[in-house]
């Protein structure tokens, strides 16, 4: 089972190499923080293989942190979409 | 865990000490300074932790704190030097 | 197949890094290193190290992207001029010396004796520190010096950011002012995110007692969900001389000092009685929590800038 | 019988990943990439997360699977939405 599960996190983590060199193509900035986010949601995954494999199950919280910090650089990113870097990228009236 | 399952880890540590510091020499852009010193701290950092662990007592403690410790210490002075980095192009300077 | 995973994680470490330091563009550069801290996470838990693996996926990971990324949107609006690569000459000298900095540690390593490490006193001393985690028990109890100066560290940070404020900013708010749709899809992330990154901080800040986890990771948790408010549009950014945010940022290294010298009454300082050491360390805990996560977060929103924004 | 539903379950949450990525490098635009990804990865995510809770040795455990899972698929919507509008509108 161990082996099964560390050769899962093996195989996601080929998955991840595949998304960096998206992030090295772009061509567009979406494209690239879109890679950061399958990253992060494979390394999501690889961490509660782990947490089986090892049977360490604090590591849990580790992927929690992950996925709450993910989040607020996606928040991060939607403001810097525009030049002024403080306002909303729904928001069609205010071009800058 | 054994001191082999360890070793690619410390190689890795090594590799991205040397490439931290190539990048803080010949990076001109002064943010891509700002990364290449994050990566030199989180490889010697890496580097601490990966030697720190032997076969039978399990990990040392000790290590681990001096690290949080590191990281936290590394986070200040990253956010200071962004925020001199901005100061410096807000005053219209060149990059050195 | 543990090894492979290691090598395989390594690999790809080492050539996300590469890609950050030696590629062409700013933007490319910050997505590589947050994909950087990622795994750099993930390295702490095959090393066994599940507390620096939360504190690298909070502070590593997390808050040094969101930095990143602020400060690139920053830089891009302020146009700074494109500086002139380096010569030649400099690049092969800094390769060479680089290599050879890699290659001498690596020489160095295998050279290395093999000695026991602490944690077999560490594990010996545990009772008594107040803490069943033994990495709360190094930061808090045998090592509170480093963590004392740690968050001096920090606090000296804020002060040198806040320094850089152009002097008809001062005292504003921090930052600069975010203006977001109220019905758009950003202002509703903004309602669902703080709650639970605030329940999820005071969760990992409780934990370190005996698990993984502990006032930096917490408190850098907590930022975030203050940071998240902020940047919605649903909290305006404090002002820089508000009264609470004040006293939020000194509460941890006050307290600390105050615990310091009162040890020197009954010992030494920062010496902490067997006796006391459980509910003591369970306030520290706490004030170190809500005063890193009001650094943390002063730092994210930077020094006052609402003049511009307008 | 558990074990061998969660090496099936695992197995296809890295099979769903896969394809995402997979299309991460296939697909023409970056819009026709943003759907492809939101989907696979966190359905990957969702299917691995539902094989290691058959292991999990209490509700707590379970429950955290399941804020995670919630967090990635929220934060997920969300960028896709946000991003989606960059992706649309090229500036």
């Amino acid at each position: 089972m161990t082996g099964w599960l560390l050769l899962m996190a093996t195989g996601l983590l080929a998955t991840i190499a595949v998304a960096l060199w998206r992030i090295a193509r772009g061509p567009e900035r979406a494209d690239r923080m879109m890679s950061a986010q399958l990253i992060g949601t494979g390394g999501i995954a690889i961490i509660l293989l782990l947490a089986v494999a090892g049977e360490d199950w604090a590591m849990l919280d580790v992927a929690i942190v992950l996925a709450l910090l993910a989040a607020v650089s996606i928040i991060a990113f939607a403001k810097s979409v525009r030049r002024v870097g403080t306002g909303d990228p729904e928001d069609d009236d205010h071009h800058d | 865990m054994t001191a082999t399952e360890w070793l690619p880890f410390t190689v890795c540590a090594a590799a991205l000490i040397g490439l931290g510091l190539y990048g803080l020499v010949t990076q001109p852009l002064l943010l891509r300074r700002v990364i290449a010193f994050n990566v030199i701290g989180s490889g010697i950092f890496l580097l601490f932790g990966a030697l720190s662990g032997s076969e039978s007592a399990g990990t040392d403690p000790v290590p681990q704190a001096m690290i949080i410790t590191g990281i936290v210490v590394a986070l200040s002075a990253t956010a200071l030097a962004l925020a001199l980095v901005v100061a410096h192009a807000r005053e219209g300077g060149r990059d050195p | 197949m543990s090894l492979a995973f290691n090598t395989l994680l390594s690999l790809i470490i080492v050539a996300v890094a590469a890609a950050a330091i030696l590629g062409r563009q700013a933007f490319m550069a910050v997505v590589f290193f947050i994909a950087y801290g990622l795994l750099i996470a993930l390295a702490w838990l095959r090393l066994e190290a599940t507390n620096v693996a939360l504190a690298e996926a909070a502070i590593g990971a997390g808050l040094t992207g969101i930095l990143l990324l602020v400060a690139w949107t920053r830089l891009r609006a302020l146009e700074a001029p494109a500086p002139s690569p380096p010569h030649r000459l400099l690049q092969v000298l800094a390769g060479a010396g680089a290599g050879a900095v890699t290659l001498g540690l690596l020489a160095a390593i295998s050279q290395l004796p093999a000695v026991p490490g602490l944690q077999r006193d560490v594990a010996e001393h545990l009772p008594v520190t107040g803490t069943d985690n033994p990495v709360t028990a190094v930061l808090l109890n045998f090592r509170t010096w480093d963590t004392l100066l740690e968050t001096l560290v920090l606090l000296a940070a804020l002060v040198g950011a806040w320094t850089l404020t152009r002097d008809e900013d001062w005292p504003g708010r921090a930052g600069r002012r975010h203006r977001v749709l109220p019905d758009g899809v950003l202002a509703q992330f903004g309602r669902v995110l703080p709650p639970v990154a605030l329940v999820v901080g005071a969760y990992l800040v409780w934990v370190g007692g005996y698990q993984p986890g502990g006032a930096f990771q917490g408190g850098t948790v907590l930022a975030a969900a203050w940071i998240v408010a902020v940047m919605t549009g649903h909290l305006p950014a404090p002002r820089v001389d508000d009264r609470w945010m004040r006293m939020a940022v000194l509460i941890g290294p006050t307290f600390f000092l105050l615990v310091g010298l009162a040890g020197l009454v009954v010992g030494a300082f920062l010496y902490i009685p067997p006796g006391f050491a459980k509910p003591v360390l369970m306030a520290i805990e706490a004030t170190l929590a809500v005063a890193i996560a009001a650094t943390l977060a002063m730092l994210v929103f930077g020094a006052p800038e609402q003049g511009e924004s307008s | 019988m558990i074990d061998g539903l969660t090496i099936l379950l695992t197995a296809l949450g890295l099979g769903f990943f896969a394809v995402g990525s997979l299309g991460l490098v296939r697909f023409p635009d970056t819009a026709s990439r943003l759907h492809a990804l939101t989907k696979a990865d966190n359905l990957g995510l969702g299917l691995v997360a539902l094989g290691v809770a058959l292991q999990a040795p209490g509700v707590v455990e379970v429950i955290k699977l399941v804020l995670v899972w919630a967090l990635a698929l929220f934060s997920a919507g969300v960028a896709a939405q946000l991003i989606g509008r960059v992706a649309a509108r090229r500036p």
